[in-house]
């Protein structure tokens, strides 16, 4: 596995730092419902550090998978076969997330707002929009029924980290509670990005920036926000990975770099 | 990328003792549900709740059948939720009726539904719905006695173009599920065959969810077959192995009915003395499970016995 | 099978009577929702004669049943080993019943009453009953959801068919109508007893007798009958089975009289 | 009192070709629900009703990729009821984008839910509800687009005790669904093991079911295990045979998924031309899947095998 050379040197690639930190944010936390890309990559990252023991939910009803190689979807069949429980989209919908199961769901998106609302539908107008995207999926369930919701966007433009959403597809929960609607979680508490973290604590919080990353400025991460981003007491940077850190994902998490491009 | 099998080690071990696992889990004033339709009856784990003499407990279980009466018996339910109240097709129960029909020994709080209404609670309480709607109930008597049965009016219009009703019920979230299964692996993992009733449901609808299990098996029997489990590991807080721990109901595969006691139980109930001898014999006078199983003797097991009937296995494939 | 002496001879019995009745009623049904007992004799005997393929669906969850030997309880283990399907109660109850797939419900009833509503609940005030009984089960469900729905009730009295019942388990459409709820099949349309077949067409109809069994009169029928029963035009006497009839059941559904008691 | 096995004799046998069984159950303006996530598409089927010309059809599917792109592309879809429109993780599907955002060649009417929006609307399809509840949709746009997506206030009081509301989505009954298995025998029992999706409830929910499977297998298959029985035989009418029919998706057990093809999907569908040189090529091209299935080539095939990973055998027992 560690035959190859150099696979345990070369620089820090941004693939590789928002694992790192995604991973660290998974400390003690059990079920995680998560898509295929970066959050595959810190998820078993963090089984093999801080979550031992985490289990992976993914959307097509797979749980606590244990996959032969790494998967190139959420419904890749390496993810079934060895798995501990595949359940039909109604028990995965209705019981799994629904009923509450999930600590911490990881989301995309084209956009989010400061109070972490969720833009997958379109760019423009809904009706006749200059960008149709995919549309929600699961987003919506997610936010609303996860315990806290964590976000990876590796673009942070003041486009994507918008004052004003095009749509919103997947409220938070200030959204929801305004509409009379109760969520279970606390919607968005991490947006990790290209250039620092973002957190945000609960229910009436909006996001405020905690972390920006090795080189990168507080100035930039504002500049680069599209509302007027506020930050923590003190911002701090972000610890770069650990040699450990490094070598687990390298070696074991990822070895053929199906991910960390 | 294989992660460890059992990165969490011991503590994603969840295997305890029946009795460690009612100790914890049930306690006075729970609201109890044990699952099992007609199969795979959790009959050990209510004896062991017996054994402890919790208290004052709402039993929640669609067929009250005999594992309730023997409950009631024991002065361990205060109220029970339930959709059907006999021994089966074999007879009555002898304390659940005095109960009801005459206070007797004391009153029995009663919350009566239909099948499918109690299907419909549980599915709301695994799916945290405020009420879950159903085609039923329309001019019975059942909403009069029980004020949880309830109309909502849809939002669209029905098929004549008018508003339209319809009933709902409440969702039932018990303290505890016990279920009773085939097998599972440490973590919980559990899967079950032949008549899967609504385990899985009830399960997910509990706070804590005790799994009592035919067999412990290893992890790669269990992920040989994903689809077979019915209930994952994130939603079982304990794993209790029980051989025969259905009894007098039956385990697919395992062991069979045992009709001649069901046909007994409608005497032996109707007679409080006989049902307390009962109880004192099976129950009070057996540790646990296992020695009820070793009283009642190997020729009796040998009469439940099952020949075999292979499933046959089905291909998941692997990546070459 | 027909080797014992006698199994194809002997006077017809009330069970078998009733059996073969109900299993005339069966011809061209395809799927029928049934407990154990005199149902399993009438389906069993139709799919030999009038309903060649038809199918049983049992509250337990088992779609086509293909049992070794005749079954003592709706759960059984022999009519799950060999099955087509076994299906969650969920399923059971909500796809294949609620939504419509079910032609005929077998019921039975300590009381019914004129529009073919039953009390499964008490005797006497629910609330402190003279006799508790078993409840609903899933009869309310049945009544709701089956096209129509056969009750087969041995004993004929006047307090079994009831003026009024003591407790409405489970309403005919009529008195669902009235509550504001829309049935999806019309109800009982056939009530098999030890004195001959009531039937009813559909809402708005009261049950009427339509035909007594060999040596019953008619005013018997009317003395049993807790209401001011009315006939059809002409009330038929009952075929008496034919010995086709009498051999399949006798050799080839219950040869071990099970249920031919 | 074994009953002869196929006691409907020809009557019970559902096997039809997917030529007739496209001709007499998808007409044109119908609501067509094709479903399978990301596992066991039907894409065969898509591509016979492309074939067939059908026109003016409502496409209900929670995950609209690349069937329906092609679908759009040769005119069939004038409807199309969806709550994800992308090509898998792999890219976007050029003609969807071109309906919707330009109206190019001619509009699109979408219906955005989200996937759990859509199964409940199964499930209440399935189950002949007026509505189903779900906890999503609070404070989200997807309503003020669609007006199917409404508010009920439960009729129970909420954990504040306060009214508590809540958003339902509406049923949906497709006059026909469309689902490919890996196996089902004649009568239409059909079996599915991997991801199984939504497909039973969408196959209850419509008037008018297909099966499209991998292959069809005795009566004595799939009675061995009811249990992998998802889809019983009296909601299906119509079992196609159609090996490799779920191409580019995979089938546990028969092939893997063609990455490939949905990487290259992105650049096809951007170009109208090319896209409609390739359904020329491998749709209008081919007379049916058989053909489709030949022309891709052995080599091909043998790229997207997989080896073996047998799921094991449960005992179901039988009667001494």
């Amino acid at each position: 596995m560690s035959g190859r050379p150099g696979r345990g040197a070369g620089p820090v690639t941004a693939s590789e730092l928002l694992s790192v930190v995604a991973a660290r944010e998974l400390a003690g936390r059990r079920t995680v419902f998560a898509g295929i890309g970066l959050p595959t990559l810190a998820v078993e990252l963090a089984a093999l550090t801080v979550a031992p023991g985490i289990e992976v939910v993914y959307e097509s009803g797979v749980c606590g998978a244990h996959p032969s190689r790494l998967p190139e979807t959420i419904a890749d069949a390496v993810l079934i076969t060895g798995a501990e429980a595949v359940v039909s989209m109604p028990a995965l919908f209705g019981s799994v997330l629904q009923g509450g199961h999930i600590d911490v769901g990881f989301l995309g998106a084209a956009q989010i707002d400061r109070w972490g609302s969720l833009n997958t539908s379109v760019i423009g107008e809904w009706e006749r929009p200059a960008v149709r995207l995919p549309g929600s999926g699961g987003a919506v369930e997610v936010m609303a029924n996860a315990r806290e919701v964590f976000v990876v966007m590796r673009r942070h433009t003041p486009r994507s980290f918008a004052a004003a959403l095009d749509f919103c597809t997947t409220p938070g929960p200030d959204r929801a509670l305004a509409d009379g609607i109760r969520p279970l979680g606390v919607g968005v508490t991490r947006v990790v990005t290209e250039l620092g973290v973002l957190a945000r604590d609960g229910i009436g919080d909006e996001l405020r920036l905690v972390a920006v990353h090795p080189g990168v400025t507080v100035a930039q991460v504002l500049a680069a926000t599209g509302w007027e981003l506020r930050t923590a007491g003190r911002v701090a940077t972000t610890e770069p990975p650990t040699p450990a850190e490094l070598r687990l994902l390298r070696e074991d998490v990822d070895p053929d770099r199906v991910y960390l491009r | 990328m294989e992660r460890t099998t059992d990165a969490g080690g011991a503590a994603g071990d969840k295997v305890v003792s029946l009795r460690e696992a009612v100790a914890r889990h049930v306690r006075d004033g729970d609201t109890v549900s044990l699952e099992g339709f007609t199969h795979l009856i959790p009959t050990a784990a209510g004896h062991e709740i017996i054994r402890q003499g919790r208290r004052g407990l709402t039993v929640v279980r669609m067929t009250a059948d005999i594992v309730v009466d023997q409950m009631l018996a024991a002065g361990c339910v205060a109220r029970l939720v339930s959709s059907f109240v006999g021994n089966s097709s074999a007879g009555s129960l002898g304390e659940l009726r005095r109960r009801i029909e005459r206070a007797d020994p004391e009153p029995l709080e009663f919350e009566e539904y239909s099948h499918y209404g109690m299907v419909c609670r549980y599915v709301a309480g695994a799916q945290r719905l405020p009420f879950h709607p159903l085609r039923s109930y329309g001019g019975s008597d059942l909403p009069s006695v029980n004020p949880g049965i309830r109309k909502v009016t849809s939002p669209y219009p029905g098929p004549d173009g008018r508003p339209e009703q319809i009933y709902v019920v409440p969702p039932v979230n018990p303290d505890v599920t016990i279920v009773h299964a085939q097998r599972a692996d440490r973590r919980g993992n559990t899967q079950i065959w032949g008549l899967t009733g609504v385990q899985a449901e009830a399960v997910y609808a509990a706070d804590r969810a005790v799994v009592v299990v035919e067999e412990l098996v290893a992890d790669e029997v269990v992920r040989a077959d994903p689809n077979r489990t019915l209930i994952p590991a994130h939603a079982v807080d304990a794993v209790v192995v029980c051989p025969r721990g259905a009894h007098p109901s039956f385990a697919q595969g395992y062991y069979d009915r045992d009709n001649a006691f069901y046909r007994s139980w409608s005497a032996i109930s109707a007679d409080p003395a006989r049902l307390r001898a009962w109880l004192e014999e099976w129950v009070y006078g057996t540790a646990d499970h296992a020695e009820y199983v070793a009283k009642r003797g190997e020729e009796f097991w040998a009469r439940l016995a099952v020949g075999e009937a292979l499933s046959g296995s089905v291909d998941y494939g692997r990546r070459l």
